[in-house]
C-alpha cells in the first residue's frame, strides 16, 4: 500500500515538473524542474530496490549532466532568452504532435506485465543487493555491448578534444 | 514508535553536528589566530568560547538583505539546497558500529550524490543573486565540482574494491582492527588524490575560487547577508565533517582504535575526524590559492590519471592475490 | 656640460624649431616650437637614449609674464639610463589653437599622463588613441587646472542629479527589465 | 510578473551583440584593488580580452590646490599622497622645494631624512608584500608583515606624534630630533629584521602555488617597461638598473653603501625577489645610519619661516584663499626667483617627482607630481591583456600601486 502511494507521488511529480519543464518561461527553472524530475525517477528505482540505478541517476543526471545544462544556459545571454518569443509559434501543431505521442503511450500500455521476470527477479536482486547483480550481469553476460558503449564514448571524447583544439588554432 | 525513535536519532544527530559546526568556526579562527601570532575571539567568554554563540545570535537576528534584481525563489531556496544536502549526508555515516541512521548498501555513492547536489546551491546562488561576481563564481564552482568529482570518485575505487562493497560500515569492519590494515597503507596513492579532492570538493584553500575573496569578492555569496549566510557557511562546515568523516572511514579505519573506549564507541573515530579538520584549518592558513585554469590542470592532468594508475594497481594486486 | 652639449646639438639639427636653451639650477630647459615637437622626441630617445620619460605636464601660463610664452605649455622630462643625462623640452602652444602631437607612439606610458593634461588644462594631443578624461568625471565643465578655473566652485557637479534621477527611474524595473507594478 | 510583450527600451544593461563578451567592473569597491581603482574589463570565460583601468574616485585636486597655498603648507598635502609611506613623500617634496628655492640643510637633518625614508620603504614594502601575499590567496603572511610594520609605525609615532599622516620634514631640515630611545628601538628592529624576511621567504617563497602564481605572470621585458615608463622595483624586476638613489643621489645618500637588486625575468616573481631584497638593503641603510648619525642642528640656518610672502607687494589683488587664511605679508627674500625644477625621489612606490615653477611667490605658481602608481595603473592596461582575472590581481598586487598618490 505504501509502495503504491510512493509510486503515485512519483508519477504525478514526474509527469507535473516534466509539464513545467516544458511550459516553464525561464529554461533556468525548466532545468531544476527536471532536476526534480530525475530525483523522482531515482525514487521510482529505489521502489524496484535498484538503488544503485537510482544513486548514478542523481549523480549522473542530476549532478553532472543537468550542471553541464545550467553551464551552457548561462553562457548564452540569459536575459534575452526570457524576452523573445517561446519557440514553437503555433499551438496547433504541438498539440496534434502531443496527442499522437499520448496515443502512443497509451497504445502500449497493455504489453506491460507486473513483475519483474527473467534471472533476477526482486528476491533475488535483494538477496545479492542490486550493485552485485548488475555488476555480475554487465561484467559476464553483457560484456561485449558494455566494452562497444566504452569505444563509443572514447570515440566521443576524442572527437570533442579534437574539434576544441581546432577551433583555438583557427582562433590564434 | 519506530517512527518516533528515528526522529529522536535525528534530532540528536543534528544538535550534535550543529554544534560542531558551529564550534569548529570557533576553532578555525583561534588556530588561524594562533598561527598567526595574534589570540583569535577573546571577548565572549572565557577565551571567547561563547563566541560561535553570540555569532549565531548575530546572524539570527541581522537584516536578510535580498538584492531588488534578484530571482526571489531561486534566491531563498539556494542556501536550503547546500545545508539540505549536506545533513542528508550525515545519515549514512557510522560514527561506530551501529551507530548510524540509515545503514543503506549504496552509502558512499549516497554521499557522492548528495556532495553533487549540494553544488546546485552554489551555482543557483551564484546566478539568482544576479551580480557579476556571484554568477562567475558560480560558474567556477561549476567547473569545479565537474572536474573534481570525478578523481573523488576513482579514487574511492580502490577502497571499493579491497573491500568488497559501497557499505560504509561494510568497508570500516573489512580494514580490521589494527593500525597497519588501515586502507591508508595499500592505498596511499588513493589517499593523496582524495584528500587533494576533498579540499577542492569543500571549496576549502587553496582551491577556494568560487569564493576567492580578493578576486570574486565573495564569489557566490556575495549577495547574501544574515541567516541565509550563516546558511551556507554551515553547509560548508558540515560539508568538511562530511568529508572529513569518508577519509576517516575509508582510508584511516573508522572507529577503529589502538584500544577500546568504554561507553563511547565514537571516540577513536570523532578524533580522526578532528585531525582531518585540523588539516583543513593548517592548509588555510599556510597556502595561497590556485589559479583557475591551474586547478583544472590539476584535477585532470595529475589527479585523474593518479586515480587510474591507482585503480590498475589495486586490481592488479588483487588478481595476484587471489 | 653635456645636457648643453645636446641642447645644441638639437640646434644644429633642427633649426628654427629650439626657440632658446634655459638652464636653471643646473637643469636645461629648451623651448621647441611645437611643429617638431615629436621629432624632437623621437631624436631624444633614439640617437641620446633619452629612454625614459620622467614626466609630462602641462603649465598655463596666464598670470606669468614673458616674451616668449604663449597661454600653454607642455613640459617633458627625458632621462638617460645610461648616460645619467637629463634635459627638459618645453612646447609653447597658443590658446586659440591648444593642441599638439601626442608622444604616445614613442612612450605607451605617456598616454595617461597627455590625457591627465587634456583633462586638466584642455590641451589637446594629436594622434592619441583615448582622449577623455580621466580624474575627472566624463560631462565635467571645464579645466580644473586653468588658472581662470576657482579653486571652490558653487554648485555640485551636474553628473550626480542624473545618477539621482536615473536611480529613481530603474526602481521601477524587476530582473527582466519589465515594469514592476506599483504597489 | 514576466510580461514577455514588453520588449520597451530601458537601461538596464542587457547584454547585447557580441555574446562572448562579458563586461565587468572590478571595483571601485573590491578588496583587491588596493583602494578605489575601477578597472572595466571584457571577459572571454575568465581571460581578459580588454582591461581598462579607471582612476580618480580620490582626485582631490592637490596640484590646483598646492597653488593657493604656501610652499610650507604644501607638506601636509605630500602625507595624502602615498599614505604608505608619508615620510617619502615629505622628504621628496622638500628637497624638490630646497633645490628650488636654494635652501641649504644640515647633516644630521640629511641623515634623518634618509633614516625615515628607508623606514617607511621597509613598512611601505612591507604592506605591499603583506597585501600581494594576500591577493594571491596566502593569508598568514599578511598578519606577519603587519607584526614588524607595527613597529616602524609606533616609532614614527614616537617620532612625530602620528602613525601614517607625519608631515615629519620641514623645508630646510626635520621638524624633530630623535630621542635615545627611539634609536635604541630602531637598532633592536634592525637586528631582527633580517630573521623576519627569511620568515617571510620560508612560508611563500618556495611554494609552489606561489610560484605557480607568480613566475611568468605579467612578464614585462627591459624595453617594454622603459616604454610603459614603470620606476621602481617594477622597472627594476625587468633589470634596468635604475634607482634614483644611485643616479642622482638626494639627501646624502652618495654616502651609502647600498646595492641595487634587479631581476631579469620581468615577472611577478622577479619583481616580488627585488622587493625582498630591497627589504634587505633598506636593513643594511638604516644599520649605516645608526651607526654614522652626526651630531648638530636638525633645520638649517637659511631655513624659511612657516609665513611665506605670498604676492609681491606691489599687486593689490586678493583672491579667495589669501583672504581666509591668515597669512601676512613679509618682504620678498631673494632666494624665491623665477625658474622651474623637476626632482625626483625614490619612494617605495618608484619615482615620485615634483615639477615646480616658481613666479617669485611664496607659493607655487605650478606643482605638478609625478606619481609612480598613476603611471603604474596607466601600464595596468597593457599587462592585463589576455591574462585570466586572478593574475590581473596579482599583477595588480605586483605593481604596488596607491591610489590616494594615483589620483592626488
Amino acid at each position: 500500500m505504501v509502495n503504491q502511494l510512493l509510486f503515485l507521488y512519483c508519477a504525478v511529480v514526474i509527469i507535473g515538473t516534466g509539464l513545467v519543464a516544458v511550459r516553464a518561461k525561464n529554461p533556468v527553472y525548466s532545468v531544476l524542474s527536471v532536476m526534480v524530475l530525475f530525483f523522482h525517477m531515482a525514487g521510482l528505482y529505489l521502489l524496484l530496490n535498484a538503488e544503485f540505478l537510482a544513486a548514478i541517476q542523481i549523480i549522473v543526471y542530476a549532478g553532472a549532466i543537468l550542471v553541464l545544462y545550467l553551464f551552457v544556459l548561462f553562457l548564452v545571454s540569459l536575459r534575452q532568452e526570457v524576452k523573445i518569443e517561446r519557440f514553437i509559434a503555433s499551438h496547433g501543431v504541438s498539440t496534434v504532435v502531443s496527442v499522437c505521442l499520448g496515443a502512443c503511450l497509451l497504445a502500449i500500455i497493455p504489453s506491460f506485465k507486473l513483475g519483474a521476470k527473467g534471472q533476477y527477479p526482486v528476491e533475488r536482486i535483494e538477496q545479492l543487493t542490486h550493485t552485485k547483480a548488475m555488476g555480475l550481469e554487465l561484467y559476464s553476460n553483457f560484456i561485449l555491448p558494455f566494452e562497444i558503449a566504452g569505444l563509443i564514448l572514447l570515440i566521443a571524447v576524442i572527437g570533442g578534444l579534437v574539434l576544441a583544439r581546432n577551433e583555438k588554432e583557427v582562433n590564434e | 514508535m519506530q517512527i518516533l525513535t528515528i526522529i529522536l536519532q535525528i534530532a540528536i544527530l543534528l544538535v550534535i553536528v550543529l554544534l560542531h559546526v558551529a564550534y569548529a568556526t570557533y576553532f578555525e579562527r583561534k588556530i588561524i589566530g594562533h598561527m598567526q601570532v595574534r589570540m583569535g575571539p577573546m571577548l565572549v567568554g572565557y577565551h571567547g568560547l561563547l563566541q560561535p554563540i553570540a555569532d549565531g545570535i548575530k546572524s539570527f537576528f541581522k537584516e536578510d538583505v535580498i538584492p531588488a534584481q534578484a530571482d526571489k525563489p531561486l534566491f531563498l531556496f539556494a542556501p536550503v539546497i547546500c545545508l539540505v544536502t549536506m545533513l542528508t549526508s550525515l545519515a549514512v555515516i557510522p560514527f561506530a558500529k551501529g551507530w548510524v541512521l540509515a545503514d543503506i548498501n549504496i552509502g558512499l555513492l549516497f554521499i557522492f550524490a548528495m556532495s553533487s547536489l549540494a553544488s546546485y546551491g552554489v551555482i543557483l546562488a551564484g546566478w539568482a543573486s544576479n551580480s557579476k561576481y556571484t554568477f562567475l563564481g558560480g560558474l567556477r564552482s561549476m567547473a569545479q565540482v565537474i572536474s573534481y568529482e570525478i578523481p573523488l570518485g576513482l579514487s574511492l575505487v580502490g577502497v571499493m574494491m579491497l573491500s568488497g562493497s559501497l557499505n560504509l560500515t561494510t568497508i570500516v569492519t573489512s580494514q580490521g582492527n589494527s593500525f597497519s590494515s588501515m586502507y591508508l597503507f595499500p592505498q596511499i596513492i588513493g589517499f593523496f588524490v582524495f584528500f587533494i579532492a576533498m579540499l577542492a570538493e569543500t571549496n576549502r584553500v587553496p582551491f577556494d575560487l568560487p569564493e576567492a575573496e580578493t578576486e570574486l569578492v565573495s564569489g557566490y555569496i556575495t549577495e547574501y547577508s544574515g541567516m541565509r549566510y550563516a546558511l551556507f557557511f554551515m553547509a560548508e562546515y558540515i560539508g568538511m565533517m562530511v568529508m572529513a568523516s569518508i577519509g576517516t572511514i575509508c582510508f584511516l579505519g573508522g572507529w577503529n582504535g589502538p584500544f577500546e573506549i568504554p561507553f563511547f564507541p565514537p571516540f577513536w573515530f570523532i578524533l580522526k575526524v578532528y585531525g582531518f579538520i585540523f588539516f583543513f584549518i593548517w592548509i588555510r592558513a599556510t597556502l595561497p590559492r590556485y589559479r583557475y585554469d591551474q586547478l583544472m590542470e590539476l584535477g585532470w592532468k595529475l589527479l585523474i590519471p593518479l586515480a587510474l594508475l591507482n585503480i590498475l594497481l589495486t586490481g592488479l594486486f588483487k588478481i595476484l592475490v587471489h | 656640460m653635456e645636457q648643453l652639449g645636446i641642447a645644441e646639438q638639437l640646434r644644429e639639427k633642427f633649426t628654427g624649431s629650439i626657440l632658446g636653451i634655459i638652464t636653471h639650477r643646473g637643469q636645461v630647459t629648451i623651448l621647441v616650437d611645437r611643429k617638431d615637437l615629436f621629432r624632437i622626441c623621437q631624436v631624444l630617445k633614439t640617437d641620446h637614449k633619452m629612454t625614459h620619460l620622467n614626466c609630462l605636464c602641462g603649465v598655463d601660463n596666464l598670470k606669468r609674464k614673458g616674451a616668449h610664452l604663449e597661454r600653454f605649455e607642455v613640459v617633458y622630462q627625458f632621462y638617460s639610463i645610461d648616460n645619467r643625462t637629463s634635459l627638459r623640452v618645453k612646447a609653447q602652444i597658443p590658446e586659440s589653437d591648444p593642441v599638439v602631437d601626442s608622444i604616445t607612439s614613442l612612450w605607451t606610458g605617456a598616454n595617461w599622463l597627455e590625457r591627465e593634461t587634456y583633462d586638466l588644462l584642455g590641451i589637446v594631443f594629436n594622434n592619441h588613441p583615448k582622449l577623455e578624461r580621466i580624474l575627472t568625471a566624463e560631462d565635467w565643465e571645464g579645466y580644473p587646472l586653468r588658472k581662470e578655473y576657482a579653486l571652490r566652485g558653487d554648485k555640485e557637479w551636474k553628473g550626480l542629479e542624473e545618477l539621482r534621477e536615473k536611480a529613481v527611474r530603474l526602481r521601477k524595473y524587476d530582473f527582466y527589465g519589465a515594469q514592476i507594478e506599483q504597489e | 510578473m514576466i510580461t514577455l510583450t514588453d520588449t520597451q527600451t530601458i537601461d538596464i544593461p542587457v547584454q547585447s551583440g557580441d555574446e562572448d563578451r562579458y563586461h565587468l567592473k572590478l571595483g571601485p569597491q573590491h578588496p583587491a584593488t588596493h583602494g578605489v581603482l575601477r578597472v572595466d574589463l571584457d571577459l572571454d570565460g575568465e581571460t581578459i580580452l580588454t582591461c581598462d583601468p579607471k582612476v580618480g574616485y580620490l582626485h582631490r585636486g592637490f596640484e590646483k590646490l598646492a597653488e593657493h597655498r604656501t610652499y610650507a603648507q604644501n607638506i601636509v598635502l605630500t602625507d595624502r599622497l602615498d599614505y604608505i609611506a608619508a615620510m617619502s613623500n615629505n622628504v621628496g617634496y622638500c628637497e624638490a622645494v630646497e633645490r628650488l628655492l636654494a635652501i641649504e640643510v644640515p647633516e644630521r637633518a640629511k641623515m634623518l631624512r634618509v633614516m625615515v625614508c628607508e623606514m617607511s620603504r621597509i613598512s611601505s614594502h612591507l604592506l605591499w608584500l603583506a597585501t600581494h601575499a594576500l591577493d594571491i590567496g596566502a593569508m598568514t603572511v599578511f598578519l606577519y608583515c603587519f607584526r614588524e610594520r607595527e613597529v616602524l609605525l609606533e616609532l614614527f609615532a614616537e617620532l612625530c606624534g602620528a602613525r601614517l599622516t607625519t608631515t615629519y620634514t620641514r623645508l630646510g631640515g626635520v621638524r624633530q630630533d630623535v630621542t635615545r630611545s627611539i634609536m635604541k628601538k630602531l637598532d633592536k628592529f634592525v637586528e631582527d629584521f633580517p630573521a623576519c624576511i627569511e620568515e617571510y621567504e620560508t612560508l611563500i617563497d618556495t611554494n609552489r602555488i606561489w610560484l605557480k602564481r607568480t613566475i611568468g605572470v605579467g612578464q614585462v621585458s627591459a624595453e617594454k617597461a622603459l616604454d610603459l615608463c614603470l620606476t621602481g622595483a617594477s622597472l627594476r624586476g625587468s633589470g634596468v638598473d635604475y634607482d634614483i638613489r644611485k643616479h642622482m643621489p638626494y639627501s646624502g645618500y652618495e654616502k651609502f653603501e647600498f646595492d641595487v637588486p634587479t631581476g631579469e625575468t620581468g615577472d611577478t616573481y622577479a619583481r616580488y625577489r627585488c622587493r625582498m631584497e630591497e627589504l634587505r638593503q633598506s636593513n643594511f641603510i638604516l644599520r649605516q645610519c645608526i651607526e654614522m648619525m652626526p651630531p648638530g642642528p636638525i633645520l638649517g640656518k637659511d631655513a624659511p619661516d612657516l609665513i611665506m610672502p605670498i604676492k609681491p607687494a606691489n599687486k593689490l589683488e586678493v583672491d579667495v584663499p589669501a583672504k581666509n587664511a591668515l597669512i601676512t605679508l613679509i618682504e620678498d627674500r631673494d632666494v624665491f626667483m623665477e625658474g622651474d625644477i623637476y626632482v625626483a625621489t625614490e619612494v617605495p612606490k618608484g619615482e615620485l617627482g615634483f615639477y615646480f615653477i616658481s613666479d617669485g611667490m611664496g607659493r607655487p605658481y605650478r606643482m605638478h607630481i609625478r606619481s609612480p602608481s598613476f603611471i603604474h595603473i596607466g601600464a595596468l592596461s597593457t599587462m592585463g591583456q589576455g591574462v585570466m582575472i586572478a593574475d590581473l590581481i596579482a599583477i595588480i598586487g605586483t605593481l604596488d600601486v596607491v591610489l590616494g598618490e594615483c589620483d592626488r
